[in-house]
């Protein structure tokens, strides 16, 4: 593994070199593809196309294996146990979903408790919601404590004093989507497991910050989308512990996830098949495990370091531009800066990145009852990948101070 | 302030925005003098205030919230507008697209070609980029509601 | 739109290129991919890559501006009424999930009749499975008449009398996977219509037959899969008529399908929106829509004679090879044979045409119920599309032919 | 038929393939010929009698049904099969797997390189294709049996 060196992998996205004249900086949003990713994908179709299973032929027996090597991929870089404890789904919500039905209907019981976070993303608050009430099982929620400049944080007492409630389950995310903030995972998760709460990790953010070993962290399921970490979209991972897998109700019924079906009663069939039922998203898989092959080229920790040095600039270009309301603190941070121009809207802010090719997201960025918490009515949201060069953050910050010049009007 | 008040005051922002500020942005311009135009031409447009920003005048599909109130004047059947937003160049754009439409007839609404008076103001681009400044939800909307009356 | 040639066809997908030495019959499984639609992938990735709706950069636009785009394309293609009433899904087994869930959970009541068919493909079967006994929803069957030789055929006075204890819903697919043939849905649906019933068509099969007419065939919900139409994996369409897909309660909760969230309760948000939880299957719906305009400059009814006379070909050539029991006939048929050697395994005959580069399918074809009723452990199924040669169904006879001689030891 | 007749069976069959049929299939055939051994070897192979083939001794994920039974001789740690599957080419090649490895001890089978056997036969394809005709589904269960054992 060589040094990390920010400008030769930039080289290996053909998007830069196709669209020179923007600055990305949605990344949160969704990553650009390295070629390795399009050619895997290019490949398939062109070479390989097939439908997964069951195949007599040699074509669909290829496809199969690499469908499941594709599997055994996700499963070496999460340090799964064994490669049925990988699932594929459409995608992170589809992942957060499967696990909130599945454990309505088989696990939890009216009056037991559900522990999310003020920092969640709507796809792990509505997943738990559309059953609550049906079911009757109740959604706590810890607090915020702290302020944008020592950073949000969650409130720790509160969490234990839900923990004391004996909650049936604690789904957190690992890392914020509109703050960036990272959470104290490992202790948090522990403490939940001490209650013998079941363990969900919203990774959508978390995993191109720092992949988790499944099998020291204390997680139960974790979930991400391929398409934030350089692979397509169209697909997610649903990680978990074999004996919690075995008790999801399968959200899905179709083609491969049943052994036996009659017309009067279907026997599910084993793991991972019991829930995956249907075609699954084969070009999809074959291009996350060309992603996960690429970013397993650099070195992670040097990865970090540079995301850490592009956020650094960043930030502290920002105390130079006057009447910044920055949200996200500098430490503990995944690459993820939201602010706002003091008075103005987010939208205009944005507006105006956008006509100097600055491409960042303004909203509430999928949590809105983040942003109720937080008072403000949005923030314009800058998201760094180490595709990104210092020069870029040099830009951008130019933009925004010729932004603020013109707003000041 | 009553809804005939804002219509008025609105009309006369709309007559100033067409002989003062149309004909600047058909020059030639850099993008910080359009920008601090469109804010100018934001402000003149009369707010809409808060009490009558009502969830139904809400339209939806954009960053920014916006509302849009609709009085036909069906005598002369004439379509009348008062629109507003929280963002302020989106409210320009409003404005220069309600200086377009104001006092037409279902007829002439039909038969005006936005995308040609937008790209005669070189601000063509704000209308195909239109989903996330809300414009085209803006049109759709009042498309529904002249359809609609 | 010039004459159907089906050489040149063919000549738009590089499959065929690449790999030369194969005949690829397994198109009921899947279908491959002409080169319009890898292009349309590959643009996306390369230049256009972005995360679709609330992006306020131009980059967000362009994709929600193409995204948008292959939505309506699909409208026009089932000629819908608006672009909200197609919804994009992971397939067609997540569509009729969604539509049996969300149907169950809103419309229907305990002691309600659902009517399927004996020729359904798991997807239409399981789906609808999952619920039934929680729900207390009654799941009827259509009995099949008729036999090989002429064709099974469903029971229509058998459907007649399930009608007349008013079933909630109907729900039948277009074609059968495992014997090819059509129903005769117009007048089944309008029967249902009749009743009252709530109807539903599983395209998956019948789309690259005859693509329906939303506003002229009776079905309230209509699906299909890209990936069967010359399109992407990972991507399904659930047509819904306004007033049913209203109704649906939505199987997936997460981003943009709600309007406003906050920890106690959300909102959802209008259609197509409601529908489609999470980042979509971006890349794969631009595929589709390139699909859809590649398949649209060919006659459609050319297709179908083509197609008629491959399968016509293959039947004639059939009766000359001795031994040969079949479950398909030549009438009524969209263009699949599945027969059987006498007294040998399906998984033998498959082997033996894998050995000479004939990809086909053997075994229940994801219809379990229907063989058990045809009480064959399974059979080998031939499905051909417009690319197949005559030529290729000539070579298909002769290793077939092969095939018997060797088992015939 | 009891399972030690059948075991004894077994060898027997197993023997007469190890001599006669193996050493022909090192020899280059067409493929014609070589499936017409296959089938010919499966049926030297005896059948699990029906009364036997209990779900317990499937083996799933393959398009035709197969079955194991297995018989650990402890005291001279030593591992016997019986296998059959319905399809007769399945079983032909389930009958070349045995021989390979009917007898042999724990560590034995463990150092065993079944890619290498079948490819030293021309028959390589057969195991990388291992999925759907079964062969791979049935190795992993014997690995669980000898493991669990
Ligand atoms: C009739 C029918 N219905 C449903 C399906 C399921 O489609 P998918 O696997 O793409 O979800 C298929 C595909 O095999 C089918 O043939
Ligand atoms: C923290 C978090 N969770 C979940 C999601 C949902 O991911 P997807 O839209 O890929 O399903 C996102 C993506 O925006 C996210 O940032």
């Amino acid at each position: 593994m060589s040094d990390f060196n920010a400008a030769a992998f930039r080289q290996h996205f053909p998007f830069f070199t196709e669209q020179p004249e923007w600055i990305y900086l949605d990344n949160a949003a969704t990553t650009h593809k390295p070629a390795a990713v399009l050619d895997a994908v290019g490949l398939f179709y062109r070479q390989q196309n097939s439908n997964v299973h069951r195949g007599t032929h040699l074509l669909s027996e290829t496809a199969t294996n690499l469908y499941e090597d594709a599997r055994t991929c996700v499963q070496k870089y999460l340090n799964a146990a064994e490669s049925a404890e990988i699932i594929f789904t459409s995608g992170t919500t589809a992942a957060l979903n499967q696990i909130a039905y599945g454990l309505m209907h088989s696990v939890l019981k009216a009056g037991d408790r559900v522990v999310i976070s003020a920092l969640e993303h709507h796809a792990n608050i509505v997943s738990w919601q559309l059953h609550c009430q049906r079911f009757g099982v109740i959604l706590d929620v810890i607090p915020l404590q702290g302020d944008a400049a020592s950073g949000y944080q969650l409130d720790l007492n509160a969490y234990n004093k839900l923990l004391s409630l004996n909650p049936k389950v604690v789904s957190l995310t690992q890392v914020s989507n509109a703050l960036g903030c990272i959470l104290p995972l490992e202790n948090m998760l522990l403490a939940a497991k001490a209650c013998g709460a079941i363990t969900v990790v919203d990774g959508a953010q978390g995993i191109a910050w720092q992949v988790p070993d499944m099998q020291t962290l204390a997680a139960d399921f974790y979930c991400f989308s391929a398409h934030k970490l350089y692979g397509p979209t169209g697909l997610g991972v649903l990680y978990g512990k074999r004996e919690w897998l075995e008790k999801l109700t399968p959200l899905l019924g179709g083609g491969e996830m049943i052994e036996h079906v009659s017309f009067a009663r279907s026997r599910f069939n084993q793991l991972p098949a019991r829930l995956e039922a249907g075609t699954p998203s084969i070009a999809a898989a074959l291009g996350l495990a060309a992603a996960i092959r690429f970013i397993s080229t650099f070195d992670a920790e040097q990865i970090k370091s540079y995301k850490r040095l592009l956020l650094k600039t960043f930030h502290d270009g920002i105390q130079h531009i006057p009447g910044i309301n920055l949200l996200s603190a500098q430490q503990n941070n995944a690459g993820i800066v939201t602010l706002n121009v003091q008075g103005e809207h987010p939208a205009d802010l944005a507006l105006l990145l956008n006509e100097q090719r600055i491409a960042v997201r303004a909203g509430q960025h999928c949590a809105m009852p983040l942003f109720e918490l937080l008072a403000v009515p949005g923030a314009v949201r800058f998201a760094f990948a180490p595709y990104n060069q210092l020069t870029e953050v040099e830009q951008c910050l130019n933009a925004l101070t010729q932004a603020v010049e013109i707003l000041a009007l | 302030m009553t809804m005939e008040q804002l219509l008025t005051d609105t009309a006369t922002a709309l007559t100033a925005i067409r002989q003062q500020d149309l004909p600047v942005l058909q020059q030639p311009l850099d993008w910080q003098s359009k920008y601090r135009l469109l804010m100018q031409l934001g402000k003149k447009l009369p707010s809409i205030p808060e009490k009558m920003r009502q969830n139904e005048w809400l339209v939806k599909g954009c960053e920014s919230r916006a509302w849009l109130l609709h009085y036909h004047d069906s005598a002369n059947n004439k379509h009348y507008f008062l629109l507003d937003s929280e963002a302020r160049i989106v409210k320009g754009l409003l404005a220069i697209m309600l200086s377009f439409i104001n006092g037409l007839s279902q007829q002439e609404l039909k038969q005006l070609d936005l995308q040609r008076a937008f790209d005669a103001l070189n601000l063509k681009p704000y209308l195909s980029q239109s989903r996330s400044n809300g414009l085209n939800a803006m049109i759709m909307r009042i498309k529904a509601n002249i359809t609609g009356s």
